[in-house]
Formats: structure tokens, C-alpha cells, sequence
């Protein structure tokens, strides 16, 4: 029991006693609500409708950066178990870690989803999206009190007289899990995926294919985050054996890790939702926009990593 | 512009206050409503500017139903199209008239120096300029109403809704609001005032009364 | 701006370059010499810990075993069980 | 960000200006209390894990029936037979009661040769010699000793009850203060003959191993060939620093989490019963144009302005509190019952986590608790000021 964990804890028994009033009131509107009507049980769900909001603001606003700080906890807690070099270690010392960073990375996106869903929401006067956004949020409710069962779960379960491995252990290519498996996807067939996936995208963003822009968002995601570690990361650590997708979040690599997962966040987050969303000609345009910037500088950032080694050494790893 | 259908409004479920009301309100139109207190002539300004809901029947401005509109969107049109000048005027009073006239710009987040021209000019068009930053509650009735209008004409609303204007002032006050009222009428808004101030009653310059006592 | 909106950008403006440049301060106090007596110190002794209760088996506390404490008096207790040290057996 | 909603805000502040400097006080004070915690907590680890480095790789301690035990020191030659230990050798120390003063000592014994080949032993005692009669001690030694008149020696009562006089040669430098206050290191033998000990018998074996990323392995090899032996490493001991400080750190945040809510329940029972007037100006602001957001948003504006000052005020005073006036008073919590305290400087360490850590714990639960409440008042209904 640190502080850190205790104070996760107490801000996620916020969350869940708000989350609830407003997942009591989503499942109200979803029930009840109709705009013909003009009776006063419709004017207190409009009411309703906006502490609903509220609320999903406000947790959303403080997810982020106790997204960060879970990370800081995470590396404290691997000083503390023995074998543990970094987050990574903690992650795998107990089943539920890796399923627990999926979910809060899934529960990140669908809340900056939700977030915009409610700001379209509110432009139109007919509130298209009013039950969709509550709908959602049913899910999500689900899904975030899912997460902070796995999150309350894996801090019970993390036993500190356990030796654990360290993320050369986890992310090694000799292993047989599944992490092997992509990282042992041959290298080269990872990193020109990764790079005609953007060709592609820059297409996608010139045709405004709205559609397909989206789905290689999604796809870039995933690709992104197997080449980081099986291929950037090694350069970033200059080091050919080293994969993880924690230790670039530490002090002695200047924190890098953290501008790059933004700029992944970002760019496909926006790019993402495009096709998810009805909007005007001008905020589709911001949209591609914002999203091929920060795709472009997460891309340009990773690719300098290796032309800096490069250039250094004046070899390849 | 304004359209009113089959208006019904009640407080009480056996008491209803408005009952079947229809009015058309033309641009630009000077309308006085007569009545007694208590007869719904507030509760009319307040369905008119989305303050309220009907029990049933529609209120239409320009084209657009405003009653059955979602809070948000119901206070967007009043703050767009719509000015109120309230009987007890509803100043705040730790504030200055000049920050009192800005209050309904403050949401829209402009720039300073277009909040103080617009602010400039709606004091001297209202004669309340010199004592801009004087606080609402060290001023004089009359003062403190020429305040009111003047927060109402901030946003340049097409509506003008005045809700017993005069219920607070001697004869002498009332006769210059009934001039801000003409010069009001000239710049082609329309105007709707409920009184049972028998001032109104005989000016020259209203295109319709309409009594509601019955 | 207004006066009132000056004063609190004022007030964390000055408040942020209080905590830099205290922290900057703090940073530039040189313990360098210090922790190195320190350090001295414990090599010469060989055992750990600070002077934060003189009893036996707490002032040198991670040299203790937690059961040794139980047989000597239970109140002496002054801790959870599992922040002492348990060697781990044969794995 | 609306500024001119910030001004509105900030005036609205103003108007309830001793209620809102009561929640600003109280937050800075809070904030100031739990980062003065954690400061000292941080400063004390730091130190503990700097002189963590200093200390041999392993130490192993003998079991015998159950309990530790002393062991013989010849024991050590085996030791050193495993691969890669530099070196393996018996030590002595142990606790002496005072009685005079009710407090314990805590007796190193060193080998006499030792004091004179270190080279910086001259920084840690200015005379540098001792013999067999001799001990060198710490300040916190000295002033009791002194409170009972031991000027210059002391008489030990040995074990067998007769008695030791053993001279004072030298202090330790008041630096070292948090580690050598009760400190009294006397040659090996002497130790022996005070502790009653025989002649080779020892308390435990400090091991230095050549390559310290072998020291597990070292550790294990040792755990496997003496299973009666308790084996430390630095790794155990670092770990257990973090479970200590932990542990305290979570204790007393688990308290001051008590303190906070009660406070923050209060703050949103405040807010929560609406006033008349309130009432009157939300109704005024919705009539001319507001809509709930705008009224939220200033409440969250508010809510920021005040939590945030705070926060940031009870750093600069936490911060300034235990490393430039070195925490008095709060820092006695951490001495425990100790009759022998030290005046200690605390070392500076600076970690993002402890602002993180504060940060959440302040301002998030002051938004919470002051922007849902106002939803109510945000949503009434506006034709109140038509009547």
C-alpha cells in the first residue's frame, strides 16, 4: 500500500459514485426522454442531461493526467518489487495488467469520443445525438467501473515477495507469448507496413476519403505501437535488445515517451472519429488537419531516432 | 413574427392562468398588453422569451418554435433575439451599471475593447453614461431602470419585452420612459409592454393594445 | 484585464517563480560534502539505518528480524510485519 | 478560457470574500501539512538509500533455535571460499544499556589496524587514534555521558557485572549526526570483553562480492550451502526502506483523507442549500442570456482560482518549511520515542510524483465538491424573476 496507490484509489471511488449518478441519469434519458414532450418529467431530464454531462466532462479532464500519474505509480511500485527495472514489470506481475492498460487506453479514446459527440451534440438545436451520447455512456460506465474493479484487483493482487520480470524478459523475442509473436514478425515487414500505412493515409487525406481515413487510423494505432517496440524503441534506447513501451516514460530519456504517445493519441484520436461524426465541411477539414500534424510528428519523431543513430554510428542495429 | 398558437399555460393542474391564447405580433410593431396584475401578462412575456414552457400550444418567433426548445438552446435565442426590462429591473447590485449593462455579453467572450464600445454606446444612448462606474445600488430609481434598459439593448435584440416598466416610478420617470420607449420604437424593434399603468393607455404612438382581463 | 483578474495572474505568476526559484535554491545548496561524511560514516560503522529510536532491534532495524522482536516484547512492535525484511527460502 | 467569465468569477470571489479566504486558508494548510509529510519522508529515504551504497553487498546473521544468534567468525573463511566474494568477515556489535539515563546505545566494534589505513577517517573524527582503551562516540553519547559526569572515559558494566573503563578518544563530526548519534565504536577485543563475548565469537558476517551484479547469485549460493543463515543484501534492505516509508506515508494520508472530506463535505452542503438571493441573480444571469454552462463554468473557474493558489502556496510553504527551517516540530513525529535526538538537516530531493500526489488530492476534490452542487442552482428555472 503506497500513497500514490491510495490516492488512485480514492479518486476512483469519486469516479464511480459520479460515474453512477450520471449512468442513473443516462439510463433515465435513454428511457424517457422525448422532445415532443412538454411535460415537467422532460424539463428535469434536459436538466438531468447537463449534470450528466458535467460530470462526464470532469472525469474525463482529470483522466488524463492521472493517466500520467498512474504510469509514476506504476514506476514506483516497481522499485519496490524485486526484479521489477520498470512499469513493464509491475504491469506483468500480475494477470490483470496488460488487460487493465488496454481498457484504460480504450476508455481514453472513447471518452475524448464522447466528449466531442456531446460538443456536436450541443451545436444542433435537434440534439441529434442525445440518446446515441447517453447510450455510449451506458457503455462506458460499464467499461470504466470494469476498469477500476481490474485496477483495485491488480493492486490487491501484486504480492511484493514475488520476483517478477523485468520488460527484457517480457518484451524478448525468445519468449513464446504472444508479445514474441509481434515482435517477431520480421522487422522489416513491420516497419514498411508502418510507413506504407502513412503513404496511404497522406492519400486518404488528399481524396478526403473520409471513411478509410479513419479505418488506417485505427490501423495505424496498433501498427505504431508494435514498431515502437520492436524497432523505434531499440533506437531510442540505442540498444538492439531492449523492447518496452515503458522505460522512454522514464527520467534518463527525457520523458520522450510521453510526447509520443500524445502525438499518437492525438493524430488518431481525430482521425479516428472523423468518420464517426456529422459535421461541417470547415471542422472535417480541422479535423484531417490536427490529426495529419500530429501523425506526422509522431512519425518524423520516431524516423529521427534512427536517422540520429544512424548518423552517429553510421550503422544500423 | 411572433406567433402565438393555442397557448396554454398553468401553474395548478384545475387553474389554468392562459387558456387557448392566439396572437400574432408583426415586426416592428409597438404592442401594449392592458390588464390587471395577475391576469398572465408576465407569464406571457416569459413563455415569449423561453423563460417558461407551455402546458400546451406553441410559441413561434421568425419561423422557429421556441417553446419546445432544450434549455440551452431556448436561453441562446433569448440572448440573441431578446431583450427584457424587468419590473424590479433585477440589477446586480454589487456590480457597476457599466458591468451590469455588459453582464449578457460575458458568455460570448469578445475582445475588451469591443465590450467597451458596445457598453459606450448604449449609455449614452440610454443618458446613463456619467455614472458608469458608480455601483447599481447607490443609484436613483430612474437611474437604476435607464440601467436595465440599457442591459437590455446591449446584445441589439429585435425584441424588446418590458414587463411593468413603470410600477417603480413617479409620474415624472414614467413619462421619460414612455420617450425611450418612442425613440426605442424608431430604431424598428418590436415591443411588447405589459402594464396596468394608465399612462400607456393614450399614447399615440402604440399600433395595437390588446386588454387582458378577459 | 481587470484589476481583479491582474491580481490572481499576478498572484500565480509570483507564486510559480517562488516554487522555481526556491526549488532552484534548494538545488544550488551543496550537500555534496556533506553526504559524503555521511557515507564515510556508514562504510566505517557497516550498519544502516537513522537514529530514529534507540531500542535495540529498531535502531538498526533492517538488520533485524521481525520475529526477534516478537519473542523479545510484542510491544516493540512498532511496525507493520512486512515492512522488515523477510529473506526469502530456497526457490 | 473566457476571461470576462474569469473577472465574473473572480468579483463573485470578492463579494464573499471572509467565507472563500477561510477555504483558501484551509486548503493551503492541508496542502502544506501532507507535502510537509511527504518532503520529510522523501529527504529521510534519500539519505537511507545514499549510505545504503556504503554498506557491505550482503551481511549474514547466525540462526540458532529459532532466534539469531551469535556465530564464530572463522566461520567466515568458508564463506569466502564461494566464487566471486571479495571478501567475508566477522563483525561485532550489539546494544549496551544505559541505565543512568534510560536509553541504549548501539556498540560497533572495529579492528584497531582499520582506523589508521583509512585514508578519510580524519573527516569523521578529529583525533584519529584508537587503542584498545578507547572508543569514539557520537554527539548524542557525549551530552548524556556528560549529564552524568563521564568527562573523559566511561565505565562499562560488563557482562559479568564487574566493570570496563574505557577512554573517550574522539566525536564523530556532527554532520553524521542522524546516523552516529548513539554511536559508540570501540576496538573489536574490548567490544568482546564488555559484551562478554569469547574469542572469536562474532554477531555477524559482512561479504563484499568483487562484482556487485553477482550479488544475488552470491546471496543464493550462500542461502543454499548455510541454510541456517540469514542472508541480507542492500536490494532486501532498499525494499524495505520503500515499505516502511510507505507504510507511514500511507497511514497518515489515510487520516488527513478523513480530514479533507469532512472539510470538502462541508464546503458542498454549503453550496448545495441555495440562498434566495443566489437564487434571484442565477435567475437574472439565465433571463439575460446565460446559459447553464456559462453559470458552471464560472462556479469551475471559482473552484480553479481558489484550489490551485492554494496548492501552489502550500508547496512553496512545504518546501520552504522542511528544507530551509528543517520542519521543525513536524519533524519530532518521525523520531519516534527516541531519547537520544538528533538535530538533524534534512537533505533536499525534489520527485514530480509528490506534486502529482498533492495536486490530486487537492484540487480534482475541491472542483467536484464545489461545481456539482452548483448544477442545481444552475438549472432552476428562470421565470423567478418575472414574478
Amino acid at each position: 500500500m503506497t500513497p500514490e496507490v491510495l490516492t488512485l484509489f480514492i479518486l476512483n471511488a469519486l469516479f464511480v459514485i459520479f460515474a453512477t449518478v450520471a449512468f442513473i441519469l443516462s439510463l433515465r434519458i435513454t428511457l424517457y426522454y422525448d422532445k415532443q414532450s412538454t411535460t415537467p418529467v422532460q424539463y428535469r431530464l434536459e436538466k438531468q442531461s447537463y449534470l450528466s454531462a458535467t460530470i462526464i466532462k470532469y472525469i474525463f479532464s482529470i483522466k488524463i493526467p492521472l493517466f500520467i500519474f498512474f504510469i509514476f505509480t506504476l514506476e514506483k511500485i516497481s522499485l519496490i518489487l524485486p526484479g521489477a527495472m520498470c512499469s513493464a514489470g509491475v504491469v506483468n506481475a500480475t494477470d490483470y495488467g496488460l488487460y487493465l492498460l488496454v481498457l484504460k487506453l480504450l476508455n481514453l479514446y472513447l471518452f475524448a469520443y464522447w466528449i466531442l459527440l456531446n460538443s456536436q451534440d450541443m451545436k444542433s438545436e435537434t440534439q441529434p445525438y442525445i440518446k446515441i451520447k447517453f447510450q455510449l455512456f451506458m457503455a462506458l460506465y460499464i467499461l470504466l467501473v470494469t476498469e477500476i474493479i481490474v485496477e483495485s484487483l491488480m493492486f490487491f493482487s501484486i504480492d511484493i515477495k514475488d520476483v517478477v520480470d523485468c520488460c527484457g524478459v517480457v518484451f524478448s523475442v525468445s519468449d513464446n507469448s504472444y508479445m514474441a509473436e509481434i515482435i517477431g514478425a520480421p522487422i522489416f515487414v513491420q516497419v514498411s507496413l508502418f510507413y506504407t500505412l502513412f503513404l496511404v493515409m497522406i492519400l486518404a487525406y488528399i481524396k478526403k476519403l473520409k471513411r478509410i481515413f479513419s479505418i488506417l487510423n485505427v490501423l495505424f494505432v496498433f501498427v505504431s505501437l508494435a514498431t515502437l517496440i520492436g524497432f523505434f524503441g531499440t533506437y531510442i534506447y540505442e540498444m538492439p535488445t531492449h523492447h518496452c513501451p515503458f522505460c522512454f516514460l522514464a527520467h534518463e530519456y527525457n520523458y520522450i515517451g510521453y510526447l509520443l504517445y500524445i502525438f499518437l493519441f492525438v493524430g488518431t484520436f481525430y482521425g479516428a472519429s472523423l468518420a464517426l461524426l456529422q459535421m461541417t465541411q470547415k471542422e472535417e477539414y480541422f479535423y484531417y488537419r490536427v490529426s495529419m500534424l500530429f501523425n506526422c510528428a509522431y512519425l518524423l519523431s520516431v524516423s529521427a531516432y534512427v536517422l540520429l543513430y544512424y548518423f552517429k554510428n553510421s550503422l544500423w542495429l | 413574427m411572433i406567433e402565438i398558437r393555442n397557448l396554454c399555460k398553468s401553474f395548478q393542474e384545475d387553474k389554468e392562468l392562459i387558456k387557448n391564447l392566439n396572437i400574432t405580433f408583426k415586426e416592428g410593431e409597438l404592442v401594449v398588453i392592458r390588464g390587471k396584475s395577475g391576469s398572465g401578462k408576465s407569464t406571457l412575456l416569459s413563455l415569449i422569451a423561453g423563460l417558461l414552457k407551455p402546458t400546451s400550444g406553441e410559441v413561434i418567433v421568425d419561423g422557429k418554435q421556441i417553446s419546445k426548445l432544450p434549455d440551452h438552446f431556448s436561453t441562446l435565442y433569448r440572448r440573441d433575439n431578446i431583450g427584457i426590462i424587468f419590473q424590479k429591473y433585477n440589477l446586480i447590485n454589487e456590480l457597476s451599471v457599466k458591468e451590469n449593462i455588459l453582464l449578457p455579453l460575458l458568455p460570448l467572450n469578445l475582445k475588451k475593447r469591443e465590450l467597451n464600445v458596445r457598453a459606450e454606446m448604449v449609455m449614452s444612448a440610454f443618458h446613463i453614461q456619467h455614472k458608469s462606474e458608480e455601483l447599481v445600488k447607490n443609484l436613483s430609481g430612474g437611474e437604476q431602470q435607464r440601467t436595465a434598459i440599457a442591459r437590455a439593448n446591449i446584445a441589439n435584440p429585435k425584441i424588446i419585452l418590458a414587463d411593468e416598466p413603470t410600477a417603480n416610478l413617479d409620474e415624472k420617470l414614467s413619462l421619460a420612459f414612455i420617450e425611450i420607449l418612442k425613440e426605442m420604437k424608431t430604431q424598428s424593434k418590436s415591443i411588447i409592454v405589459a402594464t396596468h399603468d394608465p399612462l400607456f393607455f393614450e399614447l399615440d404612438f402604440v399600433d395595437r393594445y390588446i386588454d387582458f382581463d378577459s | 484585464m481587470s484589476r481583479s483578474v491582474k491580481i490572481v495572474t499576478f498572484s500565480f505568476f509570483v507564486l510559480s517563480f517562488l516554487l522555481i526559484s526556491e526549488l532552484f535554491y534548494l538545488r544550488s545548496i551543496d550537500n555534496e560534502q556533506c553526504l559524503k561524511v555521511k557515507q564515510e560514516f556508514v562504510s566505517f560503522v557497516g550498519l544502516p539505518d537513522l537514529v530514529l529510536s534507540n531500542e535495540p532491534y529498531l535502531r538498526h532495524r533492517s538488520l533485524s528480524s521481525v520475529f526477534d522482536i516478537y519473542s523479545v516484547d510484542p510491544t516493540l512492535r512498532e511496525h507493520q510485519k512486512e515492512t522488515f525484511i523477510l529473506t526469502k527460502g530456497i526457490k | 478560457m473566457n476571461f470576462q467569465l474569469l473577472e465574473y468569477a473572480l468579483k463573485n470571489l470578492q463579494r464573499e470574500y471572509f467565507k472563500n479566504l477561510f477555504i483558501f486558508i484551509v486548503l493551503t494548510l492541508m496542502t502544506w501539512l501532507l507535502g510537509t509529510m511527504f518532503l520529510i519522508t522523501n529527504s529521510m529515504k534519500h539519505e537511507l538509500n545514499l549510505t545504503l551504497d556504503s554498506l557491505p553487498d550482503i551481511i549474514l546473521q547466525y540462526k540458532k533455535a529459532g532466534v539469531s544468534s551469535t556465530l564464530d567468525e572463522r566461520q567466515s573463511e568458508n564463506i569466502l571460499e564461494i566464487p566471486g566474494v571479495q571478501s567475508a568477515e566477522g563483525r561485532v556489535w550489539g546494544y549496551y544499556y544505559f541505565e543512568n539515563a534510560d536509553v541504549y546505545f548501539s556498540l560497533m566494534g572495529v579492528d584497531e589496524f582499520q582506523t589508521q589505513t583509512r585514508k578519510s577517517f580524519v573527516n569523521l573524527v578529529a583525533k584519529q587514534s584508537l587503542d584498545n582503551s578507547s572508543m569514539i562516540v557520537g554527539e548524542g553519547v557525549v551530552r548524556l555521558l556528560e549529564r552524568s559526569y563521564y568527562k573523559d572515559y566511561f565505565n562499562f558494566i560488563k557482562e559479568d557485572g564487574s566493570v570496563k573503563k574505557v577512554f573517550i578518544a574522539g566525536i564523530f563530526q556532527t554532520q553524521t549526526q542522524l546516523e552516529s548519534n548513539d554511536m559508540i565504536v570501540i576496538e573489536k577485543n574490548t567490544l568482546r570483553d564488555i559484551f562478554g563475548f569469547s574469542e572469536y565469537e562474532a554477531t555477524d558476517i559482512a561479504v563484499n562480492v568483487t562484482n556487485k551484479l553477482e550479488v544475488p547469485t552470491v546471496a543464493l549460493k550462500i542461502t543454499q550451502r548455510y541454510p541456517n543463515y540469514r542472508v541480507l543484501t542492500k536490494e532486501d534492505m532498499r525494499v524495505s526502506y520503500e515499505n516502511i516509508f510507505n507504510y507511514k506515508n500511507a497511514l497518515f494520508l489515510g487520516l488527513f483523507v478523513i480530514a479533507i472530506f469532512i472539510f470538502l463535505v462541508i464546503v458542498y452542503e454549503r453550496l448545495s442549500g441555495v440562498s434566495s438571493a443566489q437564487k434571484r441573480e442565477i435567475g437574472i444571469l439565465k433571463a439575460i442570456g446565460w446559459r447553464v454552462e456559462d453559470v458552471l463554468r464560472v462556479k469551475l473557474y471559482e473552484a480553479l482560482v481558489i484550489s490551485f493558489l492554494a496548492y501552489l502556496l502550500g508547496i512553496v510553504l512545504a518546501f520552504g518549511f522542511v528544507y530551509i527551517f528543517n520542519a521543525p516540530l513536524v519533524k519530532d513525529i518521525f523520531l519516534g520515542y527516541s531519547e537520544i535526538k538528533p538535530a538533524f538537516e534534512l537533505l533536499f530531493v525534489f520527485d514530480f510524483e509528490t506534486l502529482f500526489l498533492l495536486f490530486f488530492l487537492s484540487v480534482p476534490i475541491y472542483v467536484l465538491a464545489s461545481v456539482i452542487p452548483s448544477w442545481r442552482i444552475a438549472t432552476l428555472d428562470a421565470d423567478e424573476v418575472m414574478r
